[in-house]
């Protein structure tokens, strides 16, 4: 495995270099709102932020994406597959745990039966660099909780760490090998990994917010009917602040466009706590109200994934738990359920 | 690798009004490319995505069988959007079908087996597909008595009333239609399906159960069935969800860590047990 | 867009919506007395103003129109009595908004016209015509596929 | 300020042990620092858990619509004579009970089923104006002492005064005291600065079209069409929102530019003599769009045209449902 050294101040013009051979997704400060967008001439990434507004998700899932194409004639719809658009692509400084989301979303979307190739072509087209996190970037960041950790390289092909004048840049994938040039041919020695690793143990032991995720999977197998569910939704806007903001969300909706005789099919992300995301046409709704969907939402990411794929869909950010509008705590929820 | 969310365009070879209110037709679809038919090879219970331009998706239960060569049916109710732009299309049109999906009805386990078919309304779609396949010349050996009760709400509604006819004059085959109320032309049975059911009293032994129709009907005809002695896994039925992708992704059909779409629609009511009462 | 803008050949093209009683009638004695208009227009009927969902007027601009004309009863004289006064109301602020966000004051219009009043829409119709002209097509909140 | 909340929390249990209402809505102690949230009181032991504060930010008449719906749809399947009627106290400021007359005055529900606890109101903490104040910090720890707030955030210890980091909505707010009350908590607070209301929509008024556009482009660009906004507002409570309708469908579900900015013109249109400007939608955005510049402006041709504030008088129609026909604007009249 490859290892080297980089200036402090030299990431910006690696992330800039890159976008010369590829789309290079970075996070960058758009008002008061630290966004991944597509790296363009003139706009600076913004590597000195704490994490981003939005999950990167929306590089492999984007909000709306086309499936397909289609046109009327006169012999009827011609359907075409759109072409598939996927550029070579660098997601440049990503967080840990959202990285981690990669992985998780992984389970879901490159099943063996079904592959969604939409996402995988993009997946497999981009090169993932993390960001360790040296100190929690929030105080209710709660990654060790749910299997993550500060300083991971899961989920991406290079890490980048802070160690004090310099990030220790490793390369774990031949993905990720790939892009060795950019970074200089400064090797890293030990007292560089040993650092590293002094750091990792202390940032881990620096997230103090904890929540008892693991516990819960036996008790929410039990406890579908358990009053404790009215508990929750009172406040709930039911708006998709959580969902959308969420790097493991992944429902979406299928709608078709059409202008004259030309159509699109598109996806486009929906959430479980809209009162229509399970609304049938007849009227009848299995998840009436927004008690059933709170329950949804929680079940499907500590019990249901932990069922299909074992393994629990949040990865810790806590982005649902500083947008939520009103306040609804993951943390405090999980908490509340290890004690049924 | 097929891209499971790319529907094939097949043809409005048919259409067949089945019910006097006019809002239940039969499709019949023919696929444009001819090698599309060999990779949309079914099993009765499952279902596909009905495509229209412009319109959207719309999950329906297959209800041909899959010894109906050279084409598919579906029998659809005018409900939504797409239902209701499906019913407002001539033959001759083309339109996109993606599937087949989710499991089907499990022939394996119904091998050999008596097998006891109740159906109401226009839920009866798959499980015509059912009786067709086993009533086929190629199969009909391998399956014991078969019992048909079907029950719609008055005679303008039963569907495939040829068939029925058909159906009728075989002799391996117990059929007995009923409605809720007759009209001056009915001629045969009268009454509820759960009463039918008790009536006709199939027996338990060697036998599997596959119910399948509206809520109500359910509710009340499988008391008949567990006083008939029917375990749980010997009943089998089929669920109903909003879906969108039918592959298991979107996130919408599922009860509990099941997928409607993917590990359903068929569940036995042992399996339904062990899911949460979502649906 | 752009080379449709700089053909001197292209039309605008603009939705009329019109209350039946007046308008809708106007139009029609336009008609029977031969007089003469731009082609531009798209008519869609509607019982009276007051039942006009603003939305149509958006959506109109959204798929692809340049310019919506929308013409009822004068006030006081509207087969619903007051239809045509509530209605004013609303797209008083409905226009008043849209230009607040950028979008061309004359690409919404709003008129009386009478059913004795032929001749009155052929102006109104030639005037909007020449006013949506002039802006050229229009690109805010017109959707593009894809 | 703690006179207040000792007040309101004798009076929600009073009101509890009197049966004056089932439940009462307020505000408590949120899991993060320096936040508060809606809370549902239902036995007087829990009214302790009330707090009144410069953190109170969402406008509770939203909930009070919400449960009296449901309790009505619940009724739905009792007999007329079983029906029972519930009563929804509510700590409400200001703006809280303007938006408690429009549902009156568009006849949500009676007056006789809410009970308003009516509180003043100094103004509220703008979360994201606080966070651009510490330079986008996390905050880890954080109390109102005074007139300032004391923060501890990962960048060190901060101190930012309270006037400064106010809602817009409040700063230039003309009805900081409640309207309409059933009994109210502690005294009229001072006025705030309406004279100013206007001038941030007059100074966009007087930009240029293309500016205006390019302004109005961009701020819906950040919205990533997940309705918190509509959701928040106590005004928004059609049963199914035009961008659900599927039949026809009025705007499409996607991210497209045109549709993101028909959604939310088509809803900011809605709030014509409507929008209380209670900031609530401002609040909730997770994207930080400034909904206010353009509500603000429906309020001010409310103003100008129809000389409505809404939900300023119980005793008003909604300006849109009546009309004046020899009063009202006719200047926007083509004539060829």
């Amino acid at each position: 495995m490859e290892k080297c050294l980089i200036k402090k101040d030299a990431l910006a013009g690696i992330a800039k270099k890159m976008t010369e051979n590829f789309l290079v997704w970075a996070p960058v400060k758009k008002e008061d709102n630290i966004l991944f967008v597509p790296l363009q001439k003139g706009t600076e990434p913004f590597f000195a932020y704490l994490n981003s507004k939005n999950a990167p998700k929306n590089v492999f899932f984007p909000h709306t994406e086309t499936m397909m194409k289609y046109t009327r004639t006169e012999k009827g719809m011609v359907f075409s597959e759109d072409e598939n658009k996927a550029a070579e692509s660098v997601l440049f400084g990503v967080r840990p745990c959202d990285a981690h989301s990669f992985v998780l979303l992984d389970k879901l979307f490159d099943q063996e039966k079904y592959k969604d190739g939409y996402y995988i072509a993009k997946r497999q087209k981009t090169t993932v660099i993390s960001l360790a996190c040296v100190k929690p970037p929030y105080a209710s960041c709660f990654c060790t909780s749910v299997d993550g950790e500060p300083v991971s390289s899961e989920g991406a092909d290079i890490l980048l760490t802070d160690i004090g004048s310099y990030y220790l840049v490793e390369f774990f994938t031949p993905k990720g090998e790939k892009l060795v040039k950019y970074f200089g041919d400064t090797k890293a020695d030990t007292a560089a990994e040993t650092k590293k690793n002094e750091i990792a143990a202390k940032a881990k032991a620096a997230i103090t917010s904890k929540i008892p995720a693991h516990v819960v999977k036996p008790i929410l197998d039990k406890n579908f009917d358990n009053p404790f569910w009215n508990t929750i939704h009172g406040k709930c806007l039911a708006c998709g602040t959580c969902t959308y903001l969420c790097p493991t969300c992944h429902c979406f909706d299928i709608s078709d466009e059409v202008k004259g005789t030309d159509g699109v099919r598109i996806r486009s992300w929906d959430s479980c706590m809209f009162p229509m995301f399970t609304k049938e046409t007849s009227g009848h709704n299995p998840r009436p109200s927004q008690k059933e969907r709170w329950r949804q939402r929680t079940m499907h990411k500590f019990k249901y994934y932990v069922d299909n794929f074992n393994a629990i869909s949040c990865v810790g950010c806590g982005r649902c738990v500083m947008y939520c509008p009103v306040n609804i705590d993951i943390r405090k929820i999980i908490e509340d359920i290890s004690k049924l | 690798m097929q891209n499971p969310y790319i529907p094939y365009p097949v043809v409005v070879d048919k259409i067949i009004t089945e019910v006097d209110t006019k809002d239940i037709k039969t499709f019949r679809f023919k696929f444009v490319n001819p090698e599309d038919e060999a990779k949309y090879s079914y099993i009765p219970g499952q279902f596909g995505e009905l495509s229209i331009y412009g319109k959207g998706e719309s999950p329906i239960g297959i209800a041909s069988s899959p010894t109906q060569k050279g084409y598919v049916e579906f029998t659809v109710q005018k409900a939504g959007v797409v239902t209701s732009a499906l019913h407002e299309m001539e033959e001759g049109t083309v339109m996109g079908l993606r599937g087949p999906l989710g499991n089907s009805w499990p022939l394996e386990f119904l091998e050999g087996k008596n097998i006891v078919i109740v159906g109401g309304g226009f839920a009866f779609t798959t499980l015509r597909s059912l009786i067709n396949y086993m009533i086929h010349d190629d199969n009909r050996k391998r399956f014991g008595n078969i019992t048909v009760i079907y029950g719609a709400r008055n005679p303008g509604l039963l569907l495939y009333k040829d068939e029925l006819t058909e159906w009728g004059k075989r002799s391996d085959l117990n059929l007995n239609v009923t409605v809720d109320k007759g009209d001056a032309n009915w001629k045969g049975r009268e009454g509820f399906v759960p009463a039918v059911c008790k009536e006709v009293a199939p027996s338990k032994e060697n036998a599997v159960a596959v119910i399948c129709g509206p809520p109500v009907m359910i509710r009340f005809t499988l008391p008949v069935f567990f006083d008939l002695g029917f375990s749980k896994e010997n009943i089998i039925t089929s669920l109903e969800m909003r879906m969108k992708c039918g592959v298991g992704k979107c996130g919408r059909c599922n009860v509990g860590s099941k997928y409607v779409c993917k590990d359903g629609p068929v569940f036995s009511l042992a399996e339904l047990d062990k899911l949460t009462p979502e649906y | 867009m752009a080379e449709n803008l700089a053909s001197k050949d292209w039309e605008p093209k603009i939705v009329a919506i019109v209350c039946n009683w007046c308008t809708y009638a106007g139009a029609d004695l336009a008609g029977i007395s031969r007089i003469q208009y731009p082609p531009n227009v798209r008519i869609i009927r509607v019982p009276c103003t007051g039942r006009i969902n603003p939305f149509y007027i958006v959506k109109a601009l959204q798929t692809g129109a340049d310019g919506v004309l929308v013409s009822g009863c004068h006030p006081g004289e509207c087969h619903y009595i007051s239809g045509n006064l509530v209605a004013r109301r609303k797209f008083a602020a409905l226009k008043s908004f849209l230009s607040y966000i950028g979008m061309e004051g004359d690409r919404t219009m709003f008129t009386w016209v009478s059913a004795s009043e032929g001749d009155r829409f052929a102006q109104v119709i030639r005037g909007v015509t020449a006013k949506v002209k002039a802006l050229g097509p229009a690109d805010k909140l017109k959707k593009k596929l894809g | 300020m703690e006179n207040i909340e000792t007040k309101l929390r004798e009076e929600a249990k009073r009101l509890l042990l009197e049966k004056k209402a089932d439940v009462i809505i307020g505000y408590e102690k949120g899991t993060l620092p320096l936040t508060a949230t809606p809370c549902f009181i239902t036995t007087p032991e829990e009214a302790d858990k009330l707090v009144w504060n410069d953190l109170c930010t969402q406008n509770l008449a939203k909930f009070v619509h919400d449960l009296i719906t449901a309790h009505k749809n619940s009724q739905k399947r009792v007999k007329p004579e079983d029906r029972k009627k519930k009563i929804i106290g509510v700590v409400a400021r200001g703006c809280t009970t303007r938006s408690l007359i429009i549902h009156l005055q568009e006849r949500q529900y009676g007056r006789d089923e809410v009970y308003i606890i009516g509180v003043p109101c100094t103004g509220y903490v703008d979360s994201k104006g606080l966070k651009a104040a510490i330079n986008g910090a996390d905050i880890i720890e954080g109390s109102i002492e005074g007139e300032k707030i004391k923060m501890k955030t990962s960048a060190g210890e901060k101190s930012v005064a309270l006037k400064d980091v106010l809602a817009d909505s409040c700063r230039t707010c003309r009805f900081n005291n409640p309207i309409i009350s059933d009994v109210m908590v502690g005294n009229l607070a001072p006025s705030m600065n309406p004279d100013s209301e206007y001038d941030d929509v007059k100074d966009f008024e007087a930009k240029s079209i293309e500016e205006r556009w390019a302004y109005f482009t961009k701020e819906m660009e950040k919205c990533i069409r997940c309705n918190a906004c509509r959701q928040a507002c106590p005004s928004c409570y059609c049963p199914t929102c035009f961008v659900e309708q599927s039949q026809p469908q009025w705007v499409g579900i996607g991210e497209d530019k045109t549709d993101t900015q028909v959604f939310q013109f088509m809803r900011l249109y809605h709030m014509v003599g409507r929008c209380v400007d209670c900031g609530s939608c401002v609040a909730v955005c997770p994207m930080g769009v400034d909904l206010r510049k353009f509500l603000k402006k429906i309020d001010k041709d409310c103003w100008e045209l129809f000389g409505n504030r809404a939900g300023s008088s119980l005793e008003d129609m909604p300006p849109l449902g009546k009309y004046n026909e020899h009063g009202d604007k006719e200047d926007f009249i083509f004539n060829p």
